[in-house]
């Protein structure tokens, strides 16, 4: 990179490579033009799933058959979970956001394997292709949930290897990108950054990584195991064979549960970014937020036992389990005091990535509080496998992962596109989603406790308010997604040229060109000092003393 | 939650009242804190951000009352949970079978009913039975829920305190009626209860008599019929009290079929032959069924001969 | 720290740091084979008598057999990483070739071993499989399917280390830049390393 | 990265590896062969995890990684460890 000091890099937006036009970004080994390449597929899908959940909650809304019979809607909502955990939220903010920003944050030109990082994102859409093609081939959309529960899936006559195969896929697509996050963690920090100048995303994105590649093989070997059964008659969990059919949700929430810490793993390293950025402070307790997301991982892989409270295994492990939970909930407890302590003190400026990262906040303390309900053996038993789950899990997934979403797409726009977009619209849009979802779930909590189990096409009459009122919720949601969606895209060409820091951040993403150069840093910079370094070096030194 | 209708709702319903007042206190506390800095710190009011970087008490005691407080969540969790895996020995067995998509209760004796009638103030343990695929045993009222997964055996018990009518629903996903797999629990006076137990029709199958049990995985009808038919031994069929003519030792013997002589032929097969049939083709079971075993067997040939 | 350095990551190999992607595939590889280590040993414990039966049924030569030509494939590839070290590329690739030749024998042994169990109709779906007790039939499917996915991984390793001796005919690999023949090694032996326990669980534990 | 020192080993160091593994490839068969029980897994399974260690430490390099390398590893089994053991609590406790 000689030259790269006498005539200033172009933007990887405009960047000229070997091919022109969509075969330069499907062919570009560019770290942001793949995070690009994977936030327009993310899209795309996410409303073809949140239309799916949509026509759901409007059959809901009466009790009884209205447009959709009891087939087409399981197909539904195992299409709707199938692209929204596998496709979305687990790819979602690693692959989006750790593509984009994880070298900007180090100070890295790239990951540190560009191509292998291409063959990710292919994998993706190679899982993509297979998951939309189970929907439409001959034999039907998969409906045995997401969650592929032996023996029901072992026999259902629809496209269920189809699906199988594709959760397969993406798995090893989502391997590959957490094995390159690591390493580029561990050799591609910029000088000086020590693991405790490194800023708190990248901590997220290496705990996430470490679940990403320990974990998920798991899974992979249990669905080429259900499709072994499937295809080969081999009965490892069809109890007719011999088999074990709770061994299946073993290995499944083996893999399973740490795939949550996958989704909200990220989506807290975003919010962690936000809050000093808009307080102009440094982060309240930067130790216990790095430290907490390796605790959570660590301790979130051996929890997987407590979604199987009433499956019959020994009372010792339930009891185990239960435990290892609510010590899981300890560490996602330290991140919000230190998150509101971060907004203490500072100079607060309202601007659309802090209120979608307080509503994280809000949002995700109603999924993590509720998620104690879970947990406690007692109210296990009445909870579990309600609409109460179904709320918890979109509060969590939704509320914490979707939420931190947006945050970090408003947060990081002006940088991926050198555009703003209007705040105006970015409250409205935060506005119906925000009370859009609160009206869509948050019913799903009483009439769950109230005993509505979930998957349910049908219902009996005393729980209707509740699908009543969800429905609404579910109309202002996609009303609120589709405003978001319109701001965005409409202002990505027409938007303000965005300036290089448009929020006075101090991270290293923050001190390059908006939209940044191809290679990023024309000089890889040397770091000194704790990430969030706001002050000038006397407010410091007097903080420190008092 | 709504009032519970058996011993084990306060268990339950004390776990979640305190949840959610941890809940509720944490949830409002931390909003309102966040909405208040953000007025209270307003960039508008131009005070420069205070640069502290943090505070290790504070962490310390912020990871320390979460702490202890999911510790008594747990706690009072595991407290509520624990009865529900102690059945009390005089409980009433009925068995619960799901299958795609409807449940029926097993009275025993092959009393089998659509809905699940109960007497008041009476345990009751239910044994969890699925024929194909993965089912959810819940009744909403009464606090109980386990999975009813094929090849395992899950149970559940309760003691239903009020009389009434309860909904059963299946919670595991078990295919296209898996909404309409539902029916209702109903709660009436122990009387009522016999009765209606009495005038139950006998629609399922009675299970087999334990001695018959023996005698098919023993694979005695292999050889031996039970309809009169004669195989490679003598049948079973009108067999007790029968006198037969036998070859003991080379001799043969007038002998009458009891307890002794069965229990010698299970034995020592070869010792007393009924003529006619062949020696040395039965082994013999001494180590493979006990004596109690044999009892039990003898009393089943017993009823084979109205005795 | 005080001098600002300036490198070009995207021109530069990092050797370390493509061993250590290497290492954590490898982990993945790992936990892939671990689900189902894992539900071996859940059956064994269940159905341990007809485990043992069952494990009687598996040849035990043949399974020596190739451990032992595993162990020596292991041996002589990690020798070619000496060779390459030490600049001699001729040996390196021979070394490399006698690697493959010993997968091959080691694929031969598994047909016949395999084709053995097809003739007495011992295979997945086979009327005679599906009437063994239960424990018997988990056996065989775990073995097959063990088995099955080891030697997928052998034949994956004999790809790379046949592109490995082409990169060092080449001269892209030599001396100076040994980074692919160190970790299609390191892969080599994780099929290896799989070996040694698929070794006891399926021959010798009886 | 040309400044990066090399561990070189020897191809009698290799040799001797393998004629270890070998060894003990042969213990356990023999082993097998005595049929002592329950005991004849336990004694396969540790036969096979010092094989499994000796060709990590030897054949993969292990023992002149980096520190970092080698307690990822020792992390990663110990993670395997420990998934055995909680689903075993399941399992024993039946």
């Amino acid at each position: 990179m000689s030259n790269s000091e006498t005539h200033p890099q172009v933007s990887y937006l405009e960047y000229q490579g070997k091919y022109k036009g969509i075969l330069g970004w499907i062919t570009s080994t560019d770290h942001k033009r793949i995070a690009l390449l994977y936030l327009y597929c993310i899209i795309i899908f996410f409303f073809v799933a949140a239309f799916l959940g949509l026509t759901m909650s409007i059959e809901k809304m009466r009790p009884g058959q209205d447009f959709m019979n009891a087939q087409t809607y399981n197909g539904f909502f195992t299409v709707h979970g199938i692209i929204m955990i596998f496709m979305i939220v687990i790819p979602g903010l690693a692959a989006v956001f750790g593509n984009f920003a994880l070298p900007l944050l180090i100070g890295a030109r790239d990951v540190a394997f560009p191509r292998l990082n291409l063959f990710s994102w292919y994998l993706y859409v190679t899982g993509a292709i297979l998951a939309v093609l189970s929907q439409l081939l001959k034999g039907g959309a998969p409906d045995t949930g997401w969650t592929f529960y032996v023996p029901y899936s072992a026999g259902s006559s629809t496209n269920v290897i189809w699906a199988l195969t594709a959760a397969f896929v993406l798995g090893f697509s989502s391997i590959l990108t957490g094995l390159n996050f690591i390493v580029t963690i561990h050799r591609m920090r910029a000088p000086g950054m020590t693991w405790f100048k490194m800023p708190l995303f990248p901590w997220a994105l290496y705990a996430t990584a470490w679940i990403q590649v320990l974990a998920t093989p798991i899974v992979g070997i249990t669905l080429l195991m259900v499709i072994a059964e499937r295809v080969l008659h081999i009965g490892f969990f069809d109890p007719a064979l011999g088999g074990d059919p709770v061994l299946f949700q073993h290995l499944f929430w083996i893999y399973s549960h740490p795939a949550v810490y996958i989704m909200i793993l990220p989506a807290m390293g975003v919010i962690t970014e936000i809050f000093p950025t808009f307080s102009q402070k440094p982060v309240f307790g930067y130790g216990a937020i790095a430290i907490s997301s390796l605790a959570i991982a660590f301790v979130g892989y051996f929890v997987w036992g407590h979604h199987m409270f009433t499956s019959g295994i020994s009372y010792w492990s339930k009891w185990f389990f239960s435990f290892l939970t609510f010590i899981v909930a300890v560490p996602s407890a330290i991140k919000v005091f230190n998150w509101i302590s971060t907004m203490y003190g500072g100079s607060i400026q309202m601007r659309p990535p802090l209120l979608y990262a307080i509503s994280f906040v809000f949002l995700f303390m109603i999924g993590g509080f509720t998620g104690l309900f879970l947990g406690a053996l007692a109210t296990n038993v009445q909870l579990h496998d309600t609409t109460f789950v179904v709320a918890h899990f979109h509060y969590i997934i939704f509320g914490g992962m979707g939420f931190a979403f947006f945050a970090g797409l408003h947060y990081w726009y002006p940088k991926m596109f050198g555009r703003m977009y209007s705040d105006r619209w970015a409250y409205i849009a935060w506005g119906f989603t925000f009370v859009g979802f609160n009206l869509l779930y948050f019913p799903q909590f009483i009439i769950g406790i109230q005993g509505m189990p979930r998957r349910y096409f049908d219902y009996l009459p005393q729980f209707q308010w509740g699908h009543f009122l969800s429905g609404i919720g579910a109309f202002i949601l996609v009303t609120g997604l589709i405003l978001m969606a319109w701001n965005l895209i409409y202002h990505k060409k027409r938007g303000a040229i965005a300036p290089a820091n448009p929020w006075k951040g101090v991270t290293l993403e923050w001190q390059i060109a908006s939209p940044p150069p191809v290679e990023n840093f024309d000089e890889i910079p040397v770091i000194k000092h704790n990430p969030y370094w706001f002050g000038t070096e006397e407010e410091i030194r007097r903080e420190k003393k008092s | 939650m709504f009032e519970g209708a058996s011993n084990l709702a306060a268990g339950v319903d004390r776990t979640f009242i305190l949840i959610l007042a941890i809940a509720v206190f944490f949830i409002v506390g931390i909003t309102t804190f966040m909405i208040w800095t953000l007025f209270k710190y307003s960039r508008k009011k131009n005070i420069p951000a205070r640069q502290f970087t943090g505070s290790v008490t504070l962490e310390i005691i912020w990871t320390v009352i979460p702490l202890i407080l999911v510790m008594v969540i747990f706690f009072y969790g595991w407290k509520g949970y624990a009865p529900m895996r102690k059945v009390p020995a005089d409980a009433m067995k009925v068995t619960a079978i799901g299958r795609m998509w409807q449940w029926s209760f097993d009275y025993g004796n092959g009393k089998l009913s659509k809905i699940l009638v109960l007497p008041i103030n009476k345990a009751v343990r239910m044994d969890l039975h699925s024929v194909d695929v993965n089912h959810g045993f819940f009744i909403p009222a009464f606090r109980v829920k386990e999975d009813v997964i094929p090849g395992y055996k899950n149970y559940l018990w309760f003691i239903p305190k009020y009389k009434g009518d309860y909904d059963i629903f299946c919670t595991s996903y078990c295919g296209l009626q898996h909404s309409g797999m539902n029916t209702k629990a109903r709660v009436v006076e122990n009387s009522v209860f016999v009765h209606w137990l009495d005038s139950l029709p006998v629609t399922g199958n009675i299970p087999d008599p334990e001695g018959l049990v023996l005698i098919k995985n023993s694979g005695c009808i292999a050889c031996h019929s039970l309809d009169g038919a004669k195989l490679v031994g003598p049948s079973f069929q009108g067999v007790y009290g029968k006198k037969h003519i036998v070859v003991t030792d080379g001799k043969e013997v007038e002998k009458v079929v009891d307890d002794a002589y069965i229990a010698t032929s299970i034995i020592d097969p070869g010792k007393d032959v009924v003529k006619g049939f062949n020696k040395g083709l039965m082994q013999s079971y001494r180590d493979k069924l006990t004596d109690a075993q044999i009892v039990q067997i003898t009393d089943y040939l017993k009823t084979l001969s109205g005795k | 720290m005080a001098e600002i350095k300036n490198i070009a990551p995207s021109e530069h190999h990092d050797y370390q740091g493509s061993k250590m992607g290497m290492w954590i595939f490898i982990f993945t590889e790992l936990f892939l084979f671990g689900g189902l280590f894992l539900v071996y040993a859940v059956f064994r414990t269940q159905y341990s008598a007809d485990f043992h039966k069952a494990a009687e049924e598996t040849n035990t030569f043949i399974g020596t057999l190739n451990t032992i030509v595993l162990l020596i494939s292991s041996m002589t590839v990690a020798m070619s990483i000496t060779a390459i070290q030490s600049n001699n590329k001729g040996r390196a690739i021979r070394l490399l070739l006698v690697t493959i030749v010993l997968a091959l024998i080691f694929m031969v042994n598994k047909y016949f071993e395999w084709g053995h169990k097809f003739e007495l109709r011992l295979y997945p779906g086979s009327v005679v499989l599906t009437n063994l007790p239960k424990g018997e039939l988990l056996f065989f499917g775990l073995y097959f399917m063990m088995t099955g996915l080891h030697a997928l991984h052998v034949l994956v390793g004999m790809i790379l280390l046949t592109v490995t001796i082409f990169r060092i005919k080449s001269g892209h690999v030599h001396s100076g830049n040994f980074s692919l023949i160190e970790n299609s090694g390191l892969y080599w032996h994780l099929v290896d390393l799989i070996w040694i326990f698929l070794f006891p669980m399926m021959y010798l534990i009886t | 990265m040309s400044t990066e020192k090399h561990h070189i080993s020897t191809y009698m160091s290799h040799g001797a590896v393998l004629v270890i593994l070998l060894s003990l490839t042969a213990l356990s068969v023999g082993m097998a062969e005595l049929h002592l029980g329950a005991i004849s897994v336990a004694v396969a399974l540790l036969v096979a995890s010092v094989k499994g260690t000796t060709v990590l430490t030897y054949f993969m390099h292990l023992k002149y990684e980096s520190l970092f390398t080698k307690i990822m590893v020792a992390a990663v089994f110990l993670m395997y460890a420990l998934v055995i053991i909680f689903l075993f609590f399941d399992y024993l406790f039946r």
